[in-house]
């Protein structure tokens, strides 16, 4: 539960900012759409991968509030991308440098 | 037939896999019985009601064996890791001299083929003191090339080669076994490899049914599956000629260097679109389905036997 | 100064007022179907756990006959296939990985912690039924007709090749995983939200510990393995093509995500069961525990580290070199905090007054045989000797010394530890002991064996073998037999306590912690008043103390003031 | 604050712990989820990079404009998403701002899960579901659309679980049969939702960018 605001927040308040934040994604979403036109090797594929960790990350800790919650919630939320992580890191140094 | 208790060491490696395991056993045992005797000794000296003096456990003694037995466990398995890995790493890549045979894996037998075509189902006969490689692929699901006497145990995949090699240092005969499970008839899937004195197998090769050696099948196959007709030296249609392609760099389209070995020839058959060399259009034809792992294996020792012609441009 | 009265009550010496406690209150079929009390919800998968466990030894007992004959005389060869793979889901799946969070942990953790009941006990009730569900989609495979894949479901062999029942097998174990995730979650959150006030992070018993630890496991390894399943169910099922060797599918894919669960898997069923033996071996040597913060960060490290190892299943499955090395490397590392627990177990026993009731056989029969699986894992663990005893009986004897010789050896600790307390009965000791010193022999028979079998190449999963190996087997099979006896007497004299048990008191083993404070069995809702803790676990003797013979100050629910 | 008398349930001594438990066990659960859909892309990803020319071939193949549609709307309804579930943690009474944002969410998760009907068919139609007469010749491209088929299906089954939830929600604070103010399903419902939009902003890269450059 998210610590209530100091002042009465009115829906205005509210509309403001979420507004914003989906603003950023709509442009986010249209960068890596145009993007992926250009060629560039392989920093297309990367540019959209990257500006999808952008859109995840703005949904995370601003919509889901992960900015404004308890340590408890941070660890459940790292513990998960940590082994993620662990998870493509060891699969993908067999897969890179299997020979042949 | 191995006897009961001893596992012949019949490969160069085998010794020093065996020094590992009773190096590793040693120090297990030690291990075990450090902790099995403190138990035996603490659980009858300190069994209740006994006379042993009690009294506190000085705080201090506790921090220092806690520190003193990680530390030395840590160094101990670091010391054992890099043991195993420093004898792993040295037999990683095959001696370039060394003899090379094809085996296939199919559900519930082992073929192998020999470099001048000699076949054998569940055999393979071998020269003694000479380094062998085996580049196997498998017809149906993954088995397991396994060599107990040799130590030697490999993976056999579907879509892809795998090889191993091994240098025999006994002859005789040794079992073969199939290692990962693979059906029903998964422990049937044995075989012998005899090992031979280098004279005899040079007889025992000879005499064999002078089956087409691979190249010999593979030049058969380039024509029929209609490969010449577009690589031969003598066609006039655009495409990259095989003479003295084994084993040169080959610039491809997308700027990429690949090695011309046989996993490049295998996806190119297979996979002709994935790496199209400089200068050439994407047309050759995909045999995918069209050609079985052996008769890809023979056209790869075809290829490989242009090498060695005077390359003619 | 409280009167003797007072201490008597407390320590429910005296006869109280009869309370309903959570067996008698309230016996119609629907109350035990229904319920949200998480010690009814730990008998059900007590019971259900030991159906499926009776169920896999079965089938292996069949497998263990046929191997008496180098070339089998019982079983054909798919029959032999179908019981060592329903044996290996039943017993890893609907066994082991239930076995001590679901039933001992499901009971002890809100008693351990203080608190009324889990987290969320309707979702400790629904994954209970999630695992019946799993059950009879198993089961129904077995009957249509048995899976051949082994536990391990390889592609391409399970997605193309096989013609037995591994879509029902499949969705059998994808469900029961989900049935873990629950769980997990539901212990996790307890932990953190239920603990008794006074209850800090560092005075946990390393049982809760351990089942903390399990859990992180279990809600971040399962969903890999539902994965991993749902692409066999898909290929096989729905004819998307993911691992087809023809479509440039690659099997060995599979095995890393088939893997990176199933090693922490490992883990998920030994964790719990360090977490038994670190309550029982201090309780019956009367000391502390020894090092107490260091076994919680190598449970913590065991658990953490024990998703980075899962490549030493593929060392020779055509994994590239470099990737086996660093999977080495990281599975010579994750073996320290395993030693560490083994000598830090060791330990406690120094200076202590030590007695053998059952449960402290079990203990030191667990520290034994796991000492041995563990080294054997050493072996395991560097490249060279695992590509020659990868894939034979050297690993199936490592992993039954841990899976077997461990955590069901603990599990037993643990039920004999507990029974006075889950049942309010007492069972006969005498009897108690004599299975326990049978289950350690029986165990060292059947698969000491194995060890010898597999370095000389004895490949697992072989319905017929090379002759020379036909000693090994005959041995291991007369073992066996030994273990099978030594499981079924436990069945017989707890069942025998049942009906005629003496009365256990509150504390019959005089052991420290929030679970022994309340009457045995409990009342519904754990407490009377909620308890308050002051000072850390396994206060055996005062600190710094040694370990006096008369009864401990039961100090954790004494009501502070 | 409302009497949450009602709300308590066992085993918890009070409310605002019990919302906590409750936030806390969800994010556990979606650290879980985060696993399940990671391993997918983990399979989308070493499959990408055994055939990187078969996946850009079929990566062309997908229709773009439904696929950048379809993450519009997705990420319009984590908008109205939030939007609830914080005028429903507000302390002020925001009733009928909440049930619309409910009501819009599930919509527009309805609106995605059309536009996915389309783009299925018109992927049938286009012969790209793997089997004999597959559309294109390389084989990597059956691997894309095998993972392409079962990651969007699952990712809609996931879908659909959100809007019963939402709905669920809406039907209950309608009916007044539960109190939408500070009540922790609104927020446990609206990080689950968030999670199904995080899966999707991912999928989007990895499904319908590849192959657009060259």
């Amino acid at each position: 539960m998210t610590t209530p605001n100091e002042k009465t927040s009115s829906a205005s308040d509210l509309w403001r900012l979420n507004l914003l934040i989906w603003a950023t994604l709509m442009a986010l979403l249209f960068a890596s759409l145009a993007l992926a036109y250009v060629p560039m090797g392989f920093l297309t594929p990367a540019a959209g991968i990257i500006i999808g960790f952008a859109k995840a990350g703005l949904v995370v800790f601003l919509f889901m509030e992960l900015a404004s919650s308890r340590a408890l919630i941070w660890l459940a939320a790292l513990s998960g991308l940590v082994f993620v992580a662990a998870l493509f890191a060891l699969t993908l140094a067999d897969v890179l440098s299997r020979s042949g | 037939m191995n006897s009961i208790f001893s596992l012949p060491e019949a490969t160069t490696h085998a010794a020093d896999v065996d020094n590992i395991f009773y190096l590793l056993l040693v120090l297990s045992g030690a291990t075990a019985a450090v902790v099995f005797g403190a138990i035996l000794v603490l659980a009858v000296r300190y069994h209740r009601g006994s006379a042993a003096k009690r009294g506190p456990l000085p705080e201090i003694v506790s921090r220092e064996f806690e520190i003193g037995w990680t530390t030395a466990t840590l160094f101990a398995f670091l010391f054992l890791f890099w043991w195993a890995s420093s004898a792993d790493l040295s037999r990683f890549s095959a001696p370039a001299n060394a003899l090379e045979i094809h085996v296939v894996a199919k559900q519930w037998m082992w073929k192998t083929q020999h470099a001048n075509g000699a076949r054998e189902i569940n055999a393979l006969h071998i020269p003694v003191d000479r380094p062998v490689r085996l580049s196997m692929s498998s017809q149906d699901v993954i088995h397991s090339f396994f060599i107990p006497a040799f130590r030697v145990k490999q993976d056999v995949l579907p879509g892809r080669d795998t090889d191993v090699w091994f240098q025999a240092t006994k002859t005789g005969v040794f079992p073969l076994l199939c290692a990962e499970y693979c059906g029903t008839d998964h422990s049937m899937m044995r075989g012998r490899i005899v090992v031979m004195r280098q004279e005899d197998f040079a007889n025992w090769l000879s005499q064999q049914p002078e089956g087409d050696d691979l190249a010999h099948e593979g030049a058969k196959l380039f024509v029929a599956q209609g490969c010449s007709g577009c690589h031969a030296a003598s066609s006039n249609v655009h495409a990259p000629r095989l003479a003295g392609l084994y084993g040169r760099v080959v610039q491809l389209a997308d700027g990429r260097e690949v090695k011309a070995d046989e996993a490049y020839i295998r996806d190119s058959i297979l996979l002709p679109k994935r790496d199209v060399v400089a200068g050439f259009e994407p047309i050759m034809p995909s045999f995918s389905g069209l050609l079985d792992d052996g008769e890809i294996q023979s056209l790869t020792a075809y290829i490989r036997s242009l090498a060695h012609e005077k390359q003619s441009d | 100064m409280r009167s003797k009265v007072t201490d008597a009550l407390l320590n429910g010496e005296l006869p109280l007022p009869p309370r309903p406690d959570y067996l008698r209150h309230g016996s119609t079929i629907s109350s035990w179907l229904i319920t949200t009390d998480h010690k009814r919800i730990a008998i059900l998968y007590a019971i259900t756990i030991t159906v499926f466990f009776f169920m896999g030894g079965a089938a292996i007992t069949a497998v263990r006959l046929e191997l008496f004959e180098p070339n089998g005389w019982l079983l054909t060869s798919d029959t032999y296939n179908k019981l060592f793979s329903f044996h290996g889901i039943v017993m890893v799946w609907f066994f082991l990985v239930p076995s001590i969070p679901n039933t001992l942990g499901n009971f002890l953790l809100p008693l351990m912690i203080g608190a009324p009941d889990v987290a969320f006990p309707r979702l400790n009730l629904f994954s209970w039924y999630l695992t019946i569900a799993a059950g009879m989609l198993t089961v129904y495979a077995l009957v249509a007709g048995g899976v051949d894949t082994g536990w391990t479901f390889y592609t391409p062999y399970s997605t193309m090749f096989s013609n037995s029942h591994v879509f029902a097998a499949a969705a059998g174990v994808f469900v029961v995983g989900f049935a873990s995730i629950a769980t997990g979650v539901n212990f996790i959150a307890t932990t953190h939200m239920l603990r008794a006030p006074g209850m800090t992070w560092f005075r946990l018993p390393l049982f809760v510990w351990a089942i903390y630890a399990t859990s992180i496991i279990m809600v971040l390894a399962t969903p890999v393995l539902a994965i991993s399943l749902l692409l066999v169910i898909a290929e096989r099922w729905l004819g998307l093509p993911i691992f087809d060797p023809a479509q440039g599918g690659d099997p060995i894919l599979f095995q890393h995500l088939f893997w990176f669960y199933s090693h922490p898997a490992v883990y998920i069923m030994v964790l719990p069961a360090m977490g038994v033996v670190s309550e029982v071996i201090p309780c019956f040597a009367r000391r502390r525990i020894f090092g107490y913060d260091f076994m919680v960060y190598a449970m913590v490290a065991i658990a953490g580290i024990g998703f980075f190892v899962w490549g030493h299943h593929m060392f020779v499955s055509g994994q590239s070199i470099y990737a086996s090395l660093i999977f080495s490397f990281l599975s010579f590392i994750i073996a320290v905090p395993s030693a560490i627990k083994v000598f830090n177990w060791t330990a406690s026993l120094y200076r202590g007054q030590i007695s053998f009731d059952s449960p402290m056989l079990y203990a030191l029969g667990f520290v034994g045989l796991f000492t041995t699986g563990g080294l054997s894992g050493l072996f395991l663990a560097s490249i060279p000797v695992d590509v020659h005893v990868t894939d034979t009986y050297f690993v199936v004897a490592h992993f039954h010394y841990i899976m077997v010789g461990g955590s069901v050896s603990a599990f037993f600790a643990g039920l004999h530890f507990w029974w006075p307390k889950i049942t309010g009965k007492m069972y006969p000791d005498g009897w108690a002991r004599f299975a326990a010193i049978l289950m350690y022999a029986g165990f060292n028979m059947t698969f000491l064996p194995q060890f010898f079998a597999g370095y000389l190449g004895m490949p697992r999963r072989y319905h017929t073998y090379p002759p020379e190996f036909q000693i090994y087997n005959v041995m291991s099979s007369a073992g066996a037999a030994v273990l099978a006896a030594a499981y079924l007497l436990p069945l017989g004299y707890f069942a025998w306590s049942l009906f005629y048990g003496t009365r256990a008191g509150n504390n019959p083993w005089r052991a420290t912690g929030l679970e022994w404070t309340t009457t045995s069995p409990p009342p519904p809702k754990n407490f009377d008043r909620q308890p308050r803790v002051d000072r850390g676990p396994y206060d055996y003797h005062a600190a710094g103390q040694s370990a006096g013979t008369d009864p401990p100050e039961v100090q954790n629910a004494r009501e502070v003031v | 604050m409302t009497d949450t008398s009602t709300q308590l349930r066992e085993p918890w001594a009070n409310f605002s712990r019990q919302q906590e438990a409750g936030k806390f066990g969800i994010w556990v659960f979606l650290a879980s989820e985060v696993l399940f859909f990671g391993a997918l892309m983990l399979t989308y990803t070493v499959c990408r990079i055994e055939h990187t020319e078969a996946f850009a071939a079929a990566g062309r193949e997908t229709n773009i404009w439904y696929g950048t549609a379809n993450t519009a709307i997705l990420l319009t309804s984590s908008l109205t998403m939030a939007m609830a579930a914080q005028a429903a943690a507000a302390p002020e009474r925001f009733r009928r701002l909440v049930l619309g944002c409910l009501l819009t969410t599930a919509a527009l998760g309805l609106a995605f899960l059309v536009v996915k009907g389309f783009e299925y068919k018109e992927d049938i139609d286009k012969h790209l579901v793997p089997g004999s007469h597959f559309a294109l010749p390389q084989a990597g491209a059956q691997l894309f659309y095998g993972l392409y088929w079962l990651i969007t299906g699952v990712h809609a089954v996931h879908l659909s679980i959100g809007i019963v939830l939402v709905s669920r929600l809406i039907l209950l604070g309608y009916l007044r049969k539960i109190e939408l103010r500070e009540n922790p399903e609104v927020e446990v419902t609206a990080l689950y939702w968030h999670l199904v939009d995080i899966v999707w902003i991912f999928l989007y890269p990895l499904i319908y960018l590849p192959g657009r450059a060259s």
